[in-house]
Order: structure tokens, then C-alpha cells, then sequence
């Protein structure tokens, strides 16, 4: 099954439809339903095995956001049956305010996390790209990845040389403060300096607001069955609840 | 040939009231030339590109500059005042800036400069094919340009200017990184690039000047201290010893 | 209109500015990370955003916010997707300051800083309310907790701890892009489309002789 | 008064080790070049003396202080080391500024003091006031030295310090190294420039393939 990043949009689009048109009900199914698809469906597993990894433990930390949210509101909506549960009285208002919530929040966020972890974020800039985003934009993106490439080790590397001068990088919070600066600092400066020659290096290769410029990657980006199939679902979604009673 | 280059009477600031990097400066570099402009650290050599390829004052809207600069029989009065890409083309001094970072082969990376000209793909195609032969950048073509040595990201940095065919070729210290063998093929390079283009290069060392320019001009605080061909060069050098590291040279 | 705001974008970042946009971006993504490192109790990762407002200008701030938002969800943060437009209006009203000048003295800084962090509470507190039902799983919940505890509604709460917190984290990040772009050396600051934000009229009258 | 490492070993997680069964001592008063190919764990030796890294396997002493024991801001305060970018330490607004950085942190009596006679010695003085990314870059690189020998510890670490230095910068780092001669420091630098400092090093310690050879000055082993 071949899916262009525009089906993939089309399907993300439909499933945030339904975290926040829907009941919350269809929204826990829905997540279910995601955690299959990643699973089971080749174009949503994640690309990196980095992204693989990192999803368990923000998927859990979404589902506990979710079930303290609940409680929560459970303690202080008060309005409702009581439920005593392990000795906190919990108010019907609140946990269903907290589910309905809850629930949404995390179809929203894993559906992003399924998304975003099954692409490459050069690939969707440029797929975007070709749909109308405007040049400058993608520019701007693709340089942020460069750019996000380069920091940790300058900062490791400016670490080292502001503790090799003794800076105070473990003592009281106005000292730290203080070495944030130290570390920020030449961070700041060197990178201002980079960016200047990076734009001037560019203007010097004829690069100018305006400029045709075609990205490489990202496949076919066009409309499938499956995406304009995908388009309807959430026009059903969305029109569903003004037509049933 | 290429354009020969006459700058007359250039005085220039980076700001109204601060200290002239150049004043009165006159200096004559022969249309097909291979020019080194040698010098230490905060003598100009650096802002004279920028002066020539148009940056400095398409940068600097707080400069002050007084004078004219001559490229090919094109005056500019008192220089030029934006970036005249693809005439003269300048390579910055680091070539891990001079890439640009949004491309991911070496290819596209070179084609980018051809897209900014709005150039059509087919234009494109061959023009980068031919000059990926030239600075033996083939088998390197699907390669990431970040992930090549300092050498081959140098002639890179250098090929992504060169394919647009500029008259006039700057570099800024070119042979700063470079291990003697990279050093070598970039004189090569170079050398071929000449008579049809004119060359001028910054270096604090003459050892690749040396190997490479026809032309010497070295400079101090703005102003030309020595001026001439290879041999006068030579004959001079050590009286330059305050300016420029002579040690360990085999003359 | 779109045109008009693609046409002022690419004003404010001619020249150095697409770069320096990125690597706001970058910076955004960063710092916060930093400051927790370092067991900063701060959020400050508005630094980029902010230094974008006031080096390029409003609409450039708005596209380093917004993107920075949408690249930390890419990353494995989804829940910063929902906060998109408290950091566009970050941008926009610090934006809005440098160009009124307020970045040029320590004495207006320092008010912008507390006026930021109120409007980034007055944004933010519905979307933390109705998005997150007032809970972000960090430090700042026990005082959302409090204020609903002592009987003022979800938003209330939220806002309350919004006007608790954020006022002192934006006049440090405020505070901070000041001493930076005080600190830049002229010949820097003026490649800037914003220059002019940071620069003094004494500083003004020391370039251009006079 | 001596650095001594013993039986050394050191890998970065999950990977091949960078120096294996290093011992060596690095006595008062020498002046050593530490010599090898890229990748040959020159750098990494520079950081472990600080304490930055840690030893894997074996132990450094520095003046009788356990590196592994001992926070880099004390050992900071006997061994100074300075980097390859000049752009990972500059912050300051002024070269004043960044030089007195060090010594401050440090707590030293007279930090005004120390900073100045650096600032004179590498020709900086003329540029106290002046912002350091308005320096040329060899001048920066020299205000990193300069920042490094104002710290007024007994050992100076300098990585690849000469790379990039024009004519004039490289007679006023010599000078300011004959200069220095009197104050009987230890310098450790890490050098592809043999030639430069040559006249001035009475030792090399040289890297290979993760080990360490040295030569010249007085060598004991324990």
C-alpha cells in the first residue's frame, strides 16, 4: 500500500476531526484504531528507530496526562453522583469532563505522533512545498534541521570550555542563571555570525526572495482514493452531529 | 580573458565615524590574472572582496566609501552597490557555511545556485554534469555535502560558484584548511580556471600563493606594501618577514 | 492579504534574516532544554522568538513561533502543536515592543516583559483549560490545583497560575534578548533588518558621526 | 609537583576506546608537545586532565588531586585548557571582559591584575574595549590564550593554539611565551605546527592509534 504525504495529511486531518467533532467515545476507539494502523499498516510504522523508541514513553505519559486529568476534575467538579472511590470522592461532572478530554488529547497527540513519525521533516516541507507553501517557509524549515543538527555538539563543546574556565555550572540559582548566560552567550553570538554568513553566502549564489526553487524528495505527493476517501469521512464526521437528533 | 580590475582612490568605513579599513587605496589587477592578495590578520583582504563582489555595500548600509572600482571596463562609482552574481562570483572562506545546508546531494546542492538564476532543467542538467566532471566531484554526486572531507567540501563550496560562470572569481582564503594534497588540486584547479576567468585569493601564508598566483599583492593596514609578478615576489620576501611567516619554506 | 505578509516577511528577513530565522527556531528548541538542564525553574523557550522579534521583526517572530511549535510536536512533544497561538501572539507583541522602541532601555524592557507575560496568560489559559483540563503533568499543576481548590473555576485557575508564572518568565527571556543584542557588536546588529530596534540615539549619533 | 596518569584507559559510551593503557607523568616546568593524527586522542587527553572526562579504567592524578574525585571548577583552578574554536567560549562584550572571566570564577586575589598583564602580553591591550567579534580571528584566537594564562594556574593546556595565526600574531605568541619563561609554568599543547614551538618544547609526547609515547624531559616511571 503506497500512500503520498498528502493521503497521509488527509488521514491525520480526519482522525483530529474526530477528537474534536466526535463523542468521546469514538475518540478512544479511534485511538485504537491508530495504535493498529501504526502497527499494522506499512506507510504509518515510524521511519527512524529513534521515533520508534521515543513513542512508548510519550504515548504513556499522554494516557497518564489523561487519567490524572480525569481524577482530578473528578475531585473538583462537584457536581453530580458521588462515586467514593479508594476513599476520594469523585463527582460525575468532573470525570466525564475528564475523560471526554482526556480522550481527545490523546487521539489528537498520538495521531500526530503516528504522523510525524512516519516522515521526515525535510520530506514534509517539501511535499508542502509542491502543495503551495511558500518557498521562504521551506528554506526556513530545512535550515532549522541543519541548524538543530549542529547545536547539541556546540553546546557540549561550549560546556566544556566555560567549565574549563571554572564557571559555576552546579551552585545557587542566581549563578546558574548566571552560567545559562555564559553558555547562551557565545551560542547566540556564534550562530548570529553563522546565520549572517550563511545569508550572505546565499545571496552570493543568486539566492533572493522569490526564487524558483524545486525540493528534492518526499515522492508523489498527490491525492490518492484513499485520501480524498479520507476527505469525505471527515466531512461526515463533521456534519454527522447536526444531523442526527 | 577575463576582466582585469582597477580600483582608484577607494577610501572605505564601515561606519561614518569609525577607522578607514582602506584610504586612498589604488591597486590594478590584470584582466586573466591568478591574483594573491597576502597579508596579516585585519589588513583588508577580507572587506576588498567583499568590496569587489558587491556584498560590502549591499550589506553594510552604514558604510562609507569614497572612490571607483573598475571590473572589466565597468565602473562603479565608488563601488559596486549589490551583489553582481553571476559576473563576479565570491567563495566565502568556510566552506561548511558556503553550502547551504537545505540541499542533500552534492548535485543539487550545485544545481541550487543554477535554480536561483532561474535556469531551466535542462539548462541545468548538463551544465552541472560537466562541472561535477571538472573538479572530479562524479563519484561524489549522491553524497551528502556535509559528509565529505575538508577538501572535497572546499571544491564543492568552489564548484557551487564556478558553474555559474563568473568573470571574475574570488576566494577567501581558499587553501586555509586544506591538507598539502587537497592544497594541490585546488592550484590545479585553479590554474585550468585561467586565463578565461580572473582569479584573486587571500592567504596570511605564501606557500599556496606560491604555487598558484602569477600576481602578488601584499597588503598591511589598507595599504600595499609589495606588488608584482612571482619572481619580484620571491626576491622580496624576505624583507616581508614581519608581515608573512617565511620560516620553514624551501625557497 | 496573504501577499502583504509574504511581502513583509521577506522585508524583514532580507539579507542574513532567513538564517537567522532557523536558527531562532533552533534556539527555541534548545534553550528550554538548557534551562532545564541546568535546573533553571523557567521555562524560557521563547529566547528565539523574541530575539526574531526584535532582530528581523513581528511577522518573522510569528513564522520562528509558529514552526518551532510545530517542529517540537515532529519531534515527540505533540502537546506543543496546541500552543501555536500563544507563541504567535509572543511574537506579534514583542514584535510590536521593538518597534516602538521598547528594547532600547532596560527601564522599558523589564514592564514589556511582565505586559508579555499577561497577554501569553490571557491566551494560553483556554487552551490549557479546555485542551488539557488544567493539567500539564508539571510543577505548575499543584497550583492550578490550589486555585480550583479554593473554589474559582477551571479558567480562573488556569489564568491565575498563567499570571503567576509567566510574567516572571518573560521578563527573564525579555531581559535576556536585551543584554544579548546590547552585547552585539555594531557591525552585527546593523546587517538586521531590526537593528534600529536595539540601537540608542546616543548609539545612533556614535555611528553616523555628528 | 607533577600529573600523573596511570594505566589510563578511555572510551566514549558504546564505542572503541580513544586511549588505552596511558601512563605517563607530566612534571613542573615542561613544556611538551603532544603530537599524532586527527582522531588520536590528543583532545580527549586535554579534557581528561581537567576532569571534563573521566578516566574509564585507571586513574589521573593531577598535583595529588583524584581527577575522578575532584570537580572540574577546582581542577579549573590548576590546569587551564583552551580549545579549538575560539567561538565555543567568547561572550563577553569587551576583551577586557573575557579575559577576567576565568580568573573571577576562580576566586583569585587579584583577578584586574592577572587579566591585565595577559591582555599586555598578547598585544591586546590597544583592544581592551573592543568587542571581540569585532577582533580578527587570529586575534581571537590569541584573546582565548590570553584568557587561559590570565587564570594564573601552573598548567596551560592549548589545543592546536597556532592554527590560524598571521605573521605578527604568531612573533607575539612566541614573545609572550619567552616572556612568560620566568613564572616556570607547565605547558601541554596540542600541535600540528611542531616547527613553531619546537625551540621552545622539551618534550613530545606522541599519539598513536590510542597510546601514548613520550619523549624527551625527565620520564619516571612509578
Amino acid at each position: 500500500m503506497g500512500l503520498s504525504i498528502s493521503d497521509k495529511l488527509c488521514i491525520l486531518v480526519f482522525f483530529l476531526t474526530v477528537a474534536l467533532a466526535a463523542p468521546a467515545e469514538a475518540a478512544i476507539v479511534s485511538v485504537i484504531i491508530v495504535l493498529l494502523g501504526r502497527r499494522l499498516a506499512p506507510p504509518f510504522r515510524p521511519l527512524a528507530q529513534a521515533s520508534g523508541r521515543r513513542f512508548l514513553p510519550v504515548f504513556l505519559s499522554l494516557v497518564l496526562l489523561a487519567f490524572v486529568m480525569t481524577i482530578v476534575n473528578g475531585l473538583l467538579l462537584q457536581e453530580g453522583k458521588v462515586f467514593i472511590v479508594a476513599g476520594l470522592p469523585l463527582y460525575e461532572a468532573g470525570i466525564r469532563f475528564g475523560v471526554k478530554t482526556g480522550s481527545r488529547l490523546l487521539l489528537i497527540a498520538t495521531s500526530l505522533l503516528v504522523f510525524f513519525g512516519s516522515v521526515t521533516i525535510p520530506h514534509l516541507a517539501s511535499s508542502l512545498h509542491r502543495a503551495g507553501l511558500p518557498t521562504q517557509i521551506v528554506m526556513t524549515v530545512l535550515l532549522t534541521v541543519h541548524f538543530l543538527e549542529t547545536i547539541p555538539e556546540r553546546i557540549t563543546r561550549i560546556f566544556s570550555a566555560q567549565e574549563a574556565r571554572g564557571a559555576p555550572v552546579r551552585s545557587r540559582l542566581d549563578r546558574r542563571l548566571k552560567s545559562f548566560l555564559s553558555i547562551l552567550s557565545p551560542l547566540i553570538l556564534s550562530g548570529i555570525v553563522e546565520s549572517i554568513d550563511r545569508g550572505t553566502a546565499l545571496e552570493l549564489r543568486g539566492y533572493h526572495a522569490g526564487t524558483r526553487l524545486e525540493f528534492e524528495g518526499g515522492g508523489e505527493s498527490r491525492l490518492s482514493g484513499i485520501g480524498r476517501l479520507f476527505i469525505v469521512l471527515s466531512l461526515i464526521v463533521i456534519i454527522l452531529p447536526w444531523v442526527l437528533p | 580573458m577575463g576582466p582585469s580590475v582597477v580600483v582608484t582612490g577607494l577610501t572605505f568605513r564601515y561606519f561614518a565615524a569609525s577607522k578607514p579599513v582602506f584610504s586612498s587605496y589604488r591597486v590594478n589587477i590584470p584582466g586573466g590574472s591568478r591574483c594573491a592578495i597576502l597579508g596579516p590578520a585585519g589588513a583588508g583582504k577580507t572587506t576588498f572582496l567583499e568590496i569587489l563582489s558587491g556584498a560590502a555595500a549591499s550589506h553594510y548600509k552604514t558604510a562609507v566609501a569614497e572612490g571607483t572600482v573598475t571590473i572589466g571596463g565597468e565602473q562603479h562609482t565608488p563601488i559596486p552597490l549589490e551583489v553582481l552574481f553571476p559576473r563576479v562570483g565570491l567563495v566565502l572562506q568556510d566552506p561548511s557555511v558556503q553550502i547551504s545546508g537545505i540541499r542533500t546531494t552534492v548535485r543539487s546542492e550545485i544545481e541550487f545556485t543554477l535554480e536561483n538564476l532561474g535556469m531551466e532543467y535542462k539548462a541545468r542538467a548538463g551544465k552541472v554534469a560537466n562541472i561535477l566532471e571538472r573538479f572530479s566531484l562524479t563519484h561524489l554526486a549522491n553524497r551528502h555535502p556535509y559528509k565529505l572531507s575538508g577538501g572535497e567540501m572546499q571544491r564543492v563550496a568552489l564548484a557551487s560558484i564556478v558553474v555559474a560562470e563568473p568573470e571574475l572569481l574570488l576566494l577567501d582564503e581558499p587553501a586555509n584548511a586544506l591538507d598539502a594534497r587537497s592544497r594541490k588540486e585546488l592550484s590545479e584547479l585553479l590554474r585550468l580556471l585561467s586565463p578565461a576567468t580572473t582569479i584573486v585569493f587571500t592567504d596570511y601564508t605564501p606557500e599556496f600563493a606560491l604555487e598558484t598566483a602569477d600576481r602578488f599583492i601584499l597588503l598591511s593596514n589598507g595599504t600595499t606594501r609589495f606588488e608584482g609578478t612571482r619572481d619580484e615576489f620571491l626576491k622580496a620576501l624576505s624583507s616581508l618577514s614581519d608581515l608573512l611567516p617565511t620560516e620553514g619554506m624551501a625557497l | 492579504m496573504w501577499t502583504t505578509i509574504r511581502r513583509q516577511f521577506d522585508k524583514e528577513v532580507e539579507g542574513a534574516g532567513l538564517p537567522f530565522v532557523a536558527f531562532c527556531i533552533a534556539l527555541n528548541l534548545t534553550s528550554g532544554q538548557l534551562a532545564a538542564g541546568l535546573k533553571i525553574p523557567l521555562y524560557l523557550d521563547s529566547i528565539g522568538t523574541v530575539l526574531a522579534a526584535v532582530l528581523c521583526g513581528p511577522w518573522s517572530a510569528i513564522v520562528a513561533g509558529s514552526l518551532s511549535n510545530i517542529l517540537a510536536s515532529a519531534l515527540g512533544n505533540p502537546a506543543m502543536m496546541f500552543f501555536i497561538p500563544v507563541v504567535a501572539v509572543i511574537g506579534a507583541f514583542s514584535g510590536f515592543l521593538a518597534r516602538k522602541g521598547w528594547f532600547r532601555f532596560w527601564y522599558l524592557v523589564v514592564p514589556g516583559g511582565i505586559l508579555q507575560g499577561l497577554v501569553a496568560a490571557v491566551v494560553s489559559a483556554p487552551i490549557a483549560a479546555y485542551v488539557f483540563g488544567g493539567v500539564m503533568l508539571s510543577g505548575t499543576d499543584v497550583l492550578v490545583l490550589y486555585f480550583r481548590s479554593v473554589g474559582n473555576t477551571l479558567l480562573e485557575s488556569v489564568f491565575y497560575q498563567g499570571i503567576s508564572s509567566d510574567p516572571v518568565d518573560k521578563t527573564v527571556t525579555y531581559l535576556i534578548v536585551y543584554i544579548l543584542c546590547r552585547n552585539l557588536p555594531l557591525r552585527l546588529l546593523q546587517r538586521f533588518n531590526g537593528g534600529n530596534n536595539v540601537l540608542t540615539p546616543a548609539m545612533l549619533r556614535s555611528i553616523h558621526g555628528s | 609537583m607533577s600529573i600523573v596518569f596511570d594505566d589510563v584507559h578511555f572510551a566514549y559510551p558504546e564505542s572503541d576506546p580513544v586511549l588505552r593503557d596511558v601512563t605517563c607523568e607530566i612534571n613542573s616546568g615542561e613544556f611538551l608537545l603532544l603530537t599524532g593524527d586527527n582522531g588520536s586522542g590528543k583532545s580527549t587527553f586535554l579534557r581528561l586532565l581537567n576532569g571534563l572526562l573521566k578516566p574509564s579504567k585507571g586513574s589521573i592524578a593531577v598535583e595529588g588531586m583524584d581527577t575522578r574525585e575532584t570537580a572540574t571548577s577546582q581542577l579549573a583552578a590548576v590546569v587551564a585548557v583552551t580549545f579549538q574554536h575560539p567561538s565555543d567560549q567568547i561572550f563577553a562584550s569587551t576583551v577586557r571582559a573575557e579575559v577576567r572571566f576565568g580568573p573571577k570564577n576562580l576566586g583569585r586575589s587579584n583577578p584586574d591584575e592577572l587579566a591585565e598583564k595577559a591582555l599586555d602580553l598578547f598585544g591586546l591591550t590597544a583592544y581592551a574595549d573592543t568587542h571581540p567579534y569585532d577582533l580578527p580571528a587570529s586575534h581571537r584566537r590569541l584573546l582565548t590564550i590570553a584568557s587561559a594564562v590570565a587564570m594564573g594556574t601552573p598548567y596551560l593546556a592549548f589545543d592546536e593554539p597556532s592554527v590560524h595565526l598571521s605573521q605578527p600574531e604568531r612573533r607575539i605568541f612566541l614573545d609572550a611565551l619567552e616572556a612568560l619563561r620566568p613564572e616556570k609554568r607547565t605547558y601541554l599543547i596540542v600541535t600540528h605546527d611542531t616547527g613553531f614551538f619546537r625551540p621552545l618544547s622539551t618534550g613530545e609526547i606522541v599519539f598513536r592509534d590510542g597510546t601514548v609515547k613520550r619523549s624527551g624531559g625527565v620520564e619516571r616511571s612509578s
